[in-house]
């Protein structure tokens, strides 16, 4: 294991610390905790968000914090869900008195863990409100199993509903635009290699030196095929064959797309797999409103990408397009 | 049954968890993400040394101080489920001094209930459930005496059955058909957890 | 090699089209170069800013290329100076009648490169000015050699000069303020782990499991020392150690800092890294105006990082602070 | 002498380059990047063609069409270096149909300058000019006829002297005292460049 650490088990909060020395304009860490919030925390009159989940996907979800995007994100142990009593520390620092959303990655953990926070705060008459993102399409969807994964589509709901709440939307107004995202965001992802928790200090799978996992999740969790490696082409060929039926777009439709990096893949690769995702939409007259590339929801340093497709109307738009502060949005 | 008859009991739990550690990791790193050992020890290690420190009053007490300890400390998806197991059972002790068996079966058919609802799932989808409900149904079955060891072998073959399922909730279940054929490894820390407590109640008239 | 591409020869150009296709509304290319231009290039009445160099190093320096940063920058092939001729054609594309700067890291190759070029464009009649960028403090420093490298610091002087240009100033401001950046940037890095060129399809040099290389340069150039894996306590020590000498600061002085992700290193290691470097410069009371924390200026997708230190005055805190569209600043 | 002896040159130099790239580039990856051989073989290939396609109407044209195509196509250090060498000798020629094998030297002397001013190197610096240099002076040292088999000789022993440098100048300067004992890519280049022209003057009378 090569890495730029200290003690492989306060990579955590050494992280936190960086992160608040490197914004100390903008952020604050709620003290004893690992929970990052806005620096004016709690703005009253205004809908707060908290979003979280374990560490090891930065910027996600610490970078996301700031006026516009979210109020709080929570840290876990690296690919841990941060327990509730964090969370509900997140809640009571964020609450302006117009309630709280939380945005919850669709993993049993991170479901449950979040939802006893809500027990916790609504027990002190705080109102809270939950939205659940599951865009991986490479998991199959059925109300009777866990579901699909939330990864990196997540940061499209953040973004949206923190618009929303900065322009002075209520709970429901807040939640269902988030909820309004999570329908029309569908997202799958290929990995070319493991990545190491540090406190593990091992690979977290294996896999072969001319091999690729196709669907695999932002925690090393398998996915639907492991094949020889592909080209570029054939990667975005084949993720937008899996996630393009799920939004039936039609001509003239408008999305926002993404392609995120999972860490070791450099900007370079995501660009080339964007050439062939931005010619498949153009070939279906489909018109990407905003393309962002680069480093948004990651796993460590895997070698990997995900290709996210937002289908957007004008409402989701104009918040997709409005002003943040927030450290990592670009 | 008086405190001490749990407070020994978890205290055998904590100590059969951290000899298992490794292999309930190793269980979760054949369908899941390999850190059941690490998540339990970390949170019964914790558990133990709090009521040593501070011993609660009663029994409704351990079990609080074990439900704040599991969910502020294990996280994942075992955190929250044990944790509210034992606070749904601290619930329904609360302010009994005295603990007859049955009152304790009745306890932990509230922490099944909890598991069940906190994690929506029911039996037969590969996760603690498989054990929890045949175990703690059978053990309110009973009209007159429990047969504990009757009970321990249910836990034990309870926990066997999960190797032939498919998960369905949890994180093996993105497995799908390729989690047929391990042990589900929250389905094994609960059988350690009424393995040592039939073992324990074994020695208690009811 | 596992990599995200389709040809190892032609990941230039397919790099440049996802570039194109993900910012059309910002970037053109100029058909037949690889070069990437403002898309309402040439500015007219405006000091026009032109950097670039071998690939590889992405977001730089195409990401840059923004309203109140580059006006053009020139790719090369992966770690190979762009030709002279490719630069002629972006000098000739953004001269907007004030003058054009040349931002050149100081490699011999680009050097020369970027000279042949300002020849070609002079006789054309355009006025071409250069500062040649050289903030790497591993390699000694001395006149008679090739001198120091340019690395991550070449971003700050992008940024610095590109507002002053966009403020109005003339060719001979905008060149007396990037020569006072370089002057006043001194950085270095070190390497966990080599990457590999995609047409040579092998790593560029060996390292051990438990070493590292101290003050590599952003192509593998061989740095001071290669020693056993360090905390990412020491890593900053060691570097600090280098820079903060050759800055002379005294307390109360205000400085920007960067910590540069070489490709293959997490953001989490990164922030870890700023958290001791924060805390050095706390404890020289030195004030940190802004931090950078991500990937400026890569290797592909080595592991590794690098810290920059900008030491600022008033001028270049406002300059630095001021406004850009450049798709990669933030 | 007429173009054909510089065009018969200029295909043999190639033919010797991409004989030898594999190696000029393994001598780069010892002290600089690696890739001296492939940027001299793109370079020296597409020159060739140029020449072949559209064949320049006197010496002076064919150092431009090369000059122009090295330029263009070689970027790295090399590149402007053999570019503005073939650049200066095709402007100290220009205009003469004939050329005599004085006249040539001088050229070349054009070009040693040239890669000086371009390179800021002297002697010394373990170069490409450690070759130029003591090869092109020994040449315009001769009152009479040229010994070519002796530049042949000084050319190979130059380049040898490169071996025991400490290079200050280009990518291997970064290495320092790493650098002495292996010959500089650059120099060997320009050994092959000189070994082939006087192989092939020796043919010709001045
Ligand atoms: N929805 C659920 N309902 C009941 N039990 C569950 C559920 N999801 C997971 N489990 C149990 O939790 C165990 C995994 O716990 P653990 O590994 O500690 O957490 P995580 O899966 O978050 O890493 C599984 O083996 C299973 O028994
Ligand atoms: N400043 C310089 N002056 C003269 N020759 C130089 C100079 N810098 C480098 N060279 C020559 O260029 C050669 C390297 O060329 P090449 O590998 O093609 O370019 P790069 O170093 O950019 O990869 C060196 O071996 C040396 O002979
Ligand atoms: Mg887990
Ligand atoms: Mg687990
Ligand atoms: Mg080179
Ligand atoms: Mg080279």
């Amino acid at each position: 294991m090569k890495k730029v650490i200290n003690d492989p088990n306060r990579v955590v909060q050494e992280m936190i610390e960086g992160v608040i020395a490197a914004h100390p304009d903008k952020l604050k860490n709620i003290e004893g905790t690992t929970v990052i919030v806005r620096k004016d925390a709690p703005v009253q009159g205004k809908v707060a968000l908290i979003s979280g989940g374990g560490s090891g996907h930065e910027p996600a979800h610490g970078g996301y914090v700031g006026k516009g995007m979210l109020d709080a994100a929570v840290a876990g142990e690296v690919f841990t869900s941060p327990t509730p009593d964090q969370v509900y520390e997140g809640i009571k620092a964020i609450d302006g008195g117009k309630g709280v959303l939380m945005i919850i990655k669709n993993y049993t953990g991170d479901v449950m863990n979040f939802e006893m926070a809500a027990d916790m705060a609504e027990a002190e008459g705080i109102k809270v409100a939950k939205v659940i993102v599951n865009d991986d399409v490479a998991v199959e969807n059925s109300t009777y199993t866990t579901g699909r994964r939330g990864i990196a589509g997540t940061v499209f709901v953040h973004k949206i509903a923190g618009a929303m709440a900065d322009k002075g939307g209520t709970l429901e107004d807040v939640e269902a635009v988030a909820r309004k995202v999570i329908e029309n965001v569908k997202s799958m992802g290929i990995a070319l290699t493991p990545c190491t928790i540090p406190a593990a200090g091992k690979p977290g799978f294996e896999i072969g030196d001319d091999e690729m996992e196709i669907g695999m999740g932002i925690h090393g969790e398998p996915g639907i095929e492991r094949t020889k490696i592909k080209t570029a082409d054939e990667i975005a060929q084949l993720l937008m064959d899996k996630i393009l039926p799920e939004l039936g777009l039609a001509a003239g439709d408008k999305v926002a797309v993404m392609i995120n990096g999972l860490g070791g893949t450099p900007l370079m690769e995501l660009y080339i797999l964007n050439r062939k995702v931005a010619e498949i939409l153009a070939g279906q007259n489909v018109h990407v409103h905003k393309t962002f590339v680069g480093e948004y929801m990651t796993s460590l340093e895997m070698a990997g990408c995900s290709v996210s497709v937002l289908k957007l109307d004008d409402q989701l738009a104009e918040l997709l397009d409005a002003e943040t502060d927030a450290p990592a949005w670009k | 049954m008086q405190k001490d008859v749990i407070k020994n009991w978890l205290f055998t739990v904590n100590e059969r968890i951290q000899e298992k550690k490794d292999f309930l990791s190793e269980l979760d790193r054949a369908i899941g993400d390999g850190d059941h050992g690490v998540n339990m020890s970390r949170g019964f290690a914790e558990a133990v040394q709090k009521i040593r420190d501070n011993e609660p009053a009663d029994i409704a007490g351990l079990m609080q101080t074990v439900a704040m300890t599991l969910i502020a400390k294990v996280g994942g998806a075992s955190g929250p489920l044990y944790g509210t197991a034992f606070l749904k059972a601290a619930a329904y002790l609360k302010g009994k001094a005295d603990v007859t068996v049955r009152e304790l079966g009745e306890a932990f058919k509230e922490s099944l209930i909890g598991i069940k609802q906190r994690g929506k799932a029911e039996l037969g989808q590969k996760t603690m459930v498989d054990v929890w409900e045949p175990v703690v149904e059978k053990w309110l079955s009973y009209d007159g005496a429990v047969d504990f060891d009757e009970l321990r072998a249910l836990a034990e073959a309870s926990l066997e059955k999960t190797k032939d399922l498919e998960a369905t909730k949890g994180r093996a279940a993105y497995l799908g058909k390729r989690s047929i054929g391990h042990l589900d490894p929250g389905a094994y820390s609960s059988y350690l957890l009424f393995d040592t407590l039939f073992n324990e109640l074994k020695g208690v008239k009811a």
